[in-house]
């Protein structure tokens, strides 16, 4: 990565985190621009997870800062989530809910006005016509997270954190979630991501993170490149 | 002359002043308790009092009423350090609310345990459900409910946060959880008087007492730096002045 | 704002009416601990008119907890409780709209079955009123304060009893002057104002500050 | 096949004594809830002893039951019950390894605690002896066919508060025995052996077909 | 797939399934040799989990059965369970338990006489020397996967049932477990596997297996080729 640019939407600074007595990264420091998407990458283990948690502000760094277009996350706090979707390692929705009950109760905690058509297309859109009405509950592993990944089809904010979107998800699902990272980072987004497959991008800008922590190693120097 | 007070906040510099006040420290507590409790069985009178039925068992007095002084005296101790890490998250004020924790929660079963076995030849009885046993007890219970919510949390510094924060809420619920036990009947509250014994105590009784106070005192201070210390090694174990200290103290 | 509380707030009615059996199941281990008491201790009618008051109560304490339990433990399985944090709410507005979904489906009904259970120890009508407000009265306050320690022991194993472990010892005044003002109305029930000003008065202390507590435990047990 | 047993029985301990909390948990529940009752009925002292045995009863069964619901919960959450039912081994051995595992940890510190409280309600010497007897035989049983029910209740949402109302009724006749047997000995120490033998055929009864069913329950909870 | 041969390890025949109201594949049949892989393919939501959790006797088929070396599994029971090593979509390792121990209770239960040394070297083949004595609630999701997977170089049961073990995995362990499962067949064993990635063999023989039911079009037949 050259020099940060200017005026860098998410801005990390000297960041440093440990989880239990490992240092997993330290002295991180980087900028997301818009239309931009941070790749990060890493060995298991390598602290991925938790630097993107770190990022929405779930977990504390132990040293340095997150700044949000030059204002520090811990600040900002609500003001900053609204402007932030993220998508763990869990799926984030209600099992004994259906998916359209589970989006729009998503829609409503991010105070997005939004009609049912707008879901019930969302939700044809990611391949999941016809099972509207089934509690989550009744749907395979890979149906559940495509119902997660429906509110990147509704979500308005600036900011997506993606932890290994890809996991469980057939082919076509993951074509299309291609699709939709790819128009979001061209219409002026910027998106967060792990994954230990390649993305592509119609327009703007990849970065490569890689976080060294092999193995073996703990607390080996971070690359960015 | 402006001292700097932060100095001694971090756990570097802590380190070695409690390695050395230890020591000190353990050393007066243990002077302090064996000189009362000489004085308490050798100075003080026979019966408490002319006309008392109490015999020489009333001297368990002088370790029970000190340590349930202690008792009260650590949680509140406990719950400041625990409130200031939270405000100003600072490493040092958990390790001190965790290193106090145990301590209050011995002194709390002493005064309990003394006080069954005292109960036992004066009332007949280990165990009433008089208000003051019975707040006591739900004392101990506050201190358990901290150590076990803490030691429960793998991740040190949620357990740090999570158990602060309990004990802050357990200072807030504590004057009420007393109250309502030293006043089951709001209607006759006022009539409910809350008797100290101190004032019409004979003078030879108070100054034991008063010592074992000062010993429990000292002894808390040293039992909390001497667990703070191992709590500082175990946590900051990966740090080049811990590995330091220790290749230190193994050529020592 | 309304419009979040209200959304929570129906979310978490609506997934407890797509399980019935949760709502009842808290209902009849109320009923159920408060009818073991009596095979336990023998059937004396005066002794038990006595018990009444205290084994009510202390069953309503067990019931509200054991439900509490689960309060935020299945958010935080399924990852909704991280979505939650995530949203650009004052997070201890979600958390009053979850704790009043609770009392709705494991306080109130409490209430309403009390005087059922109050007929096994032979209490008077007039003491059945009085268990019913007290009641009414003193179970938001063990939910409200229960949150705290569901907040604090998220994710822990062997939480439930941890859990407990923590709030019993905070719900004692509830218990004191709920059953305090059941067993005084027997003898004169003038006499049980005072315990209701009391009673109010946990409560408004208890809307006040527990959700902040409870937010601030989620947060930290979160990390 | 013994060595299938002790490899689970140990497993179980081990995960127990690394969290040493969760022991010590149930045995403060315990308390805590005898310790309530005074607080909720009064403590006059007459009244207490009359009180003592059913409440410690009582008291032991809700801290076995809450302890009981974990007793599968946290093997079919990660999966290692899954495994359990694949391996080459009959099921029933392995919940008979688990249910002792559970017992040793939560039924035994009762037992041994038992005295510390029943001095709270002023009971004799003897009766505390037959009481400990009586926890001795009984929470063993409670163990066993609490197992079944918590292999019905495996999975379910509420499943803690379901589990207690599958359970409760059928715990009824280890109560009625078990606090029946202590407050018989405080009237005269002879009469209590009729009440053991009974609990001791309970005991036998539930170890022979206990595990049978818990195991039935388990694959049909599992599917 | 051609016509059945002689003598096939698992032996499927005429197998119907159905999750809720939905019915999944009906009349399936087929046979798993020995030094084969069977690859069931699927839509998310086609029944691939479904499938594999009946193979091992964990779900009830509504009809048809499945015979082991020519005998029903449901008679055969622990029998059947001695020859089958399943793996699917949880770890199945106890997070308060270190690898080494999780690994060591599993070999109790399959009783197999193993050292402490043989787990060692499983543990350090699959990419975890240094994290053996801690507890697995400690490592990352892709590592506690690891665990799980150390089970397939200590297991001698002839058969392996795999739904996804790929996910989570970074690309140096998703080659170490293709090598595995390659060695396995080779090697005499026979695996059953569902995963949206494509396998690779040194030797033995791919089936490939496609459950039809697209997320549209419920009960569609299913093709075997
Ligand atoms: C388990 C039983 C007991 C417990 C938990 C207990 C608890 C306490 C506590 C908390 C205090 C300090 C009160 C204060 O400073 O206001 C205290 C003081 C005292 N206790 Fe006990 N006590 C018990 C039994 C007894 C018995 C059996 C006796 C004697 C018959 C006794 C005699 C005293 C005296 C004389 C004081 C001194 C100061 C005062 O009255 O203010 N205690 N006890
Ligand atoms: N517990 C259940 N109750 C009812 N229906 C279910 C249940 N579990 C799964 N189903 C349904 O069965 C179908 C197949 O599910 P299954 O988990 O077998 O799919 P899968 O092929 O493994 O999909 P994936 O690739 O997403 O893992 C799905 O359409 C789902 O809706
Ligand atoms: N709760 C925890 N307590 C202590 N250590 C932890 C905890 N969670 C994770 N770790 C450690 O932190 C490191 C990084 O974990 P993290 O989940 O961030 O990795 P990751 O890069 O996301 O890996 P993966 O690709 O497997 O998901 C791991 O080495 C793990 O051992
Ligand atoms: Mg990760
Ligand atoms: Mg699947």
């Amino acid at each position: 990565m050259s020099a940060p640019a200017p005026n860098p939407l998410l801005d990390v600074d000297a960041l440093t985190c440990r989880r239990g007595d490992r240092r997993l990264f330290s002295g991180l420091s980087f900028g997301v621009q818009a239309e931009s998407l941070l790749h990060v990458r890493g060995r298991n283990g390598s602290g991925k997870t938790t630097l993107l948690r770190t990022l929405c502000g779930l977990l504390r760094p132990d040293e340095g800062e997150i700044r949000w277009r030059g204002e520090n996350i811990r600040a900002l706090a609500e003001d900053y989530n609204r402007n932030l979707l993220y998508f763990g390692h869990l799926n984030g929705i209600k099992a004994d809910l259906t998916g359209l009950e589970n989006l729009r109760v998503a829609a409503t905690l991010d105070q997005d006005p939004l009609h049912d058509d707008d879901m019930l297309d969302a939700l044809e859109r990611i391949g999941l016509a016809g099972f509207e009405d089934l509690p989550t509950r009744m749907l395979s592993q890979g149906q559940k997270k495509r119902v997660a990944l429906a509110r990147l089809i509704l979500s308005k904010a600036p900011l997506w954190i993606l932890d290994e979107p890809f996991t469980a998800l057939d082919t076509d699902a993951v074509d299309l979630l291609q699709t939709l990272i790819a128009e979001h980072v061209a219409g002026g987004g910027a998106v967060v991501l792990t994954t230990h497959q390649e993305v592509a991008l119609t327009r703007g800008e990849i970065q490569r993170l890689t976080l060294g922590a092999a193995d073996s190693d703990v607390g080996a120097p971070v690359d960015v490149f | 002359m402006k001292i700097n007070w932060f100095k001694y906040a971090s756990p570097t510099a802590f380190y070695p002043l409690a390695g050395r006040l230890v020591p000190v420290l353990f050393g007066a507590s243990l002077v302090l308790i064996l000189f009362s409790l000489y004085w308490g069985f050798f100075e003080t009178p026979d019966r408490l009092g002319g006309t008392n039925p109490q015999k020489e068992y009333y001297r368990i007095i002088f370790i029970h009423v000190p340590s349930a002084w202690m008792s009260m005296w650590l949680y509140l101790v406990l719950a400041a350090w625990a409130a200031i890490g939270l405000v100003f998250n600072t490493r040092l004020s958990f390790m001190m609310a965790n290193a106090v924790a145990p301590t209050g929660a011995i002194f709390t079963f002493i005064a309990l345990w003394t006080g069954a076995f005292w109960g036992r030849p004066s009332w007949g009885t280990y165990w009433d459900w008089d208000p003051r046993l019975t707040s006591e007890l739900i004392l101990f219970f506050l201190y358990i409910g901290y150590i076990a919510l803490h030691s429960a949390i793998d991740d040190v510094r949620r357990a740090d946060r999570a158990s602060a924060l309990l004990a802050i809420v357990g200072l807030v619920m504590l004057p009420v959880i007393f109250w309502s036990i030293n006043c089951p009947d709001p209607n006759q509250c006022a009539a409910l008087h809350q008797r100290s014994s101190l004032s019409d105590i004979e003078s030879n009784i108070l100054t034991a007492m008063l010592t074992m106070t000062l010993a429990f005192w000292i002894y808390s201070f040293a039992a909390a730096f001497a667990r703070l210390r191992s709590i500082i090694l175990t946590r900051e174990g990966d740090s080049t002045w811990v590995r330091g200290v220790l290749e230190r103290e193994a050529s020592a | 704002m309304l419009k979040v509380f209200t959304c929570i707030l129906t979310r978490d009615l609506t997934l407890a009416l797509r399980r019935r059996t949760d709502v009842l199941t808290t209902l009849f281990f109320f009923v159920i601990v408060v009818s073991l008491f009596p095979l336990g201790v023998g059937s004396e009618r005066e002794m038990l008119r006595e018990l009444g008051p205290g084994v009510v109560w202390v069953a309503a304490l067990l019931a509200s907890m054991l439900a509490l339990e689960r309060l935020f433990a299945a958010d935080f399985d399924d990852g909704t409780l991280e979505q939650m944090l995530l949203t650009g709410q004052p997070l201890s507005l979600l958390v009053l709209a979850k704790v009043i979904a609770h009392w709705l489906l494991t306080g109130l009904p409490l209430v309403i079955v009390a005087p059922l259970v109050a007929m096994q120890y032979h209490l008077d009508p007039a003491a059945v009123w009085i268990m019913m407000a007290s009641l009414l009265v003193g179970t938001p306050i063990l939910s409200l304060l229960g949150a705290i320690g569901a907040a604090l022991t998220l994710g822990l194993r062997g939480g439930g009893i941890l859990l407990s472990l923590l709030i019993l010892p905070l719900y004692i005044p509830v218990l004191v002057y709920g059953s305090g003002a059941v067993s005084v109305s027997m003898i004169e029930i003038a006499d049980t104002v005072p315990y209701f000003y009391l009673l109010g008065a946990f409560l408004l202390m208890a809307l006040l500050f527990a959700p902040l507590a409870s937010a601030a435990a989620l947060r930290i047990s979160t990390e």
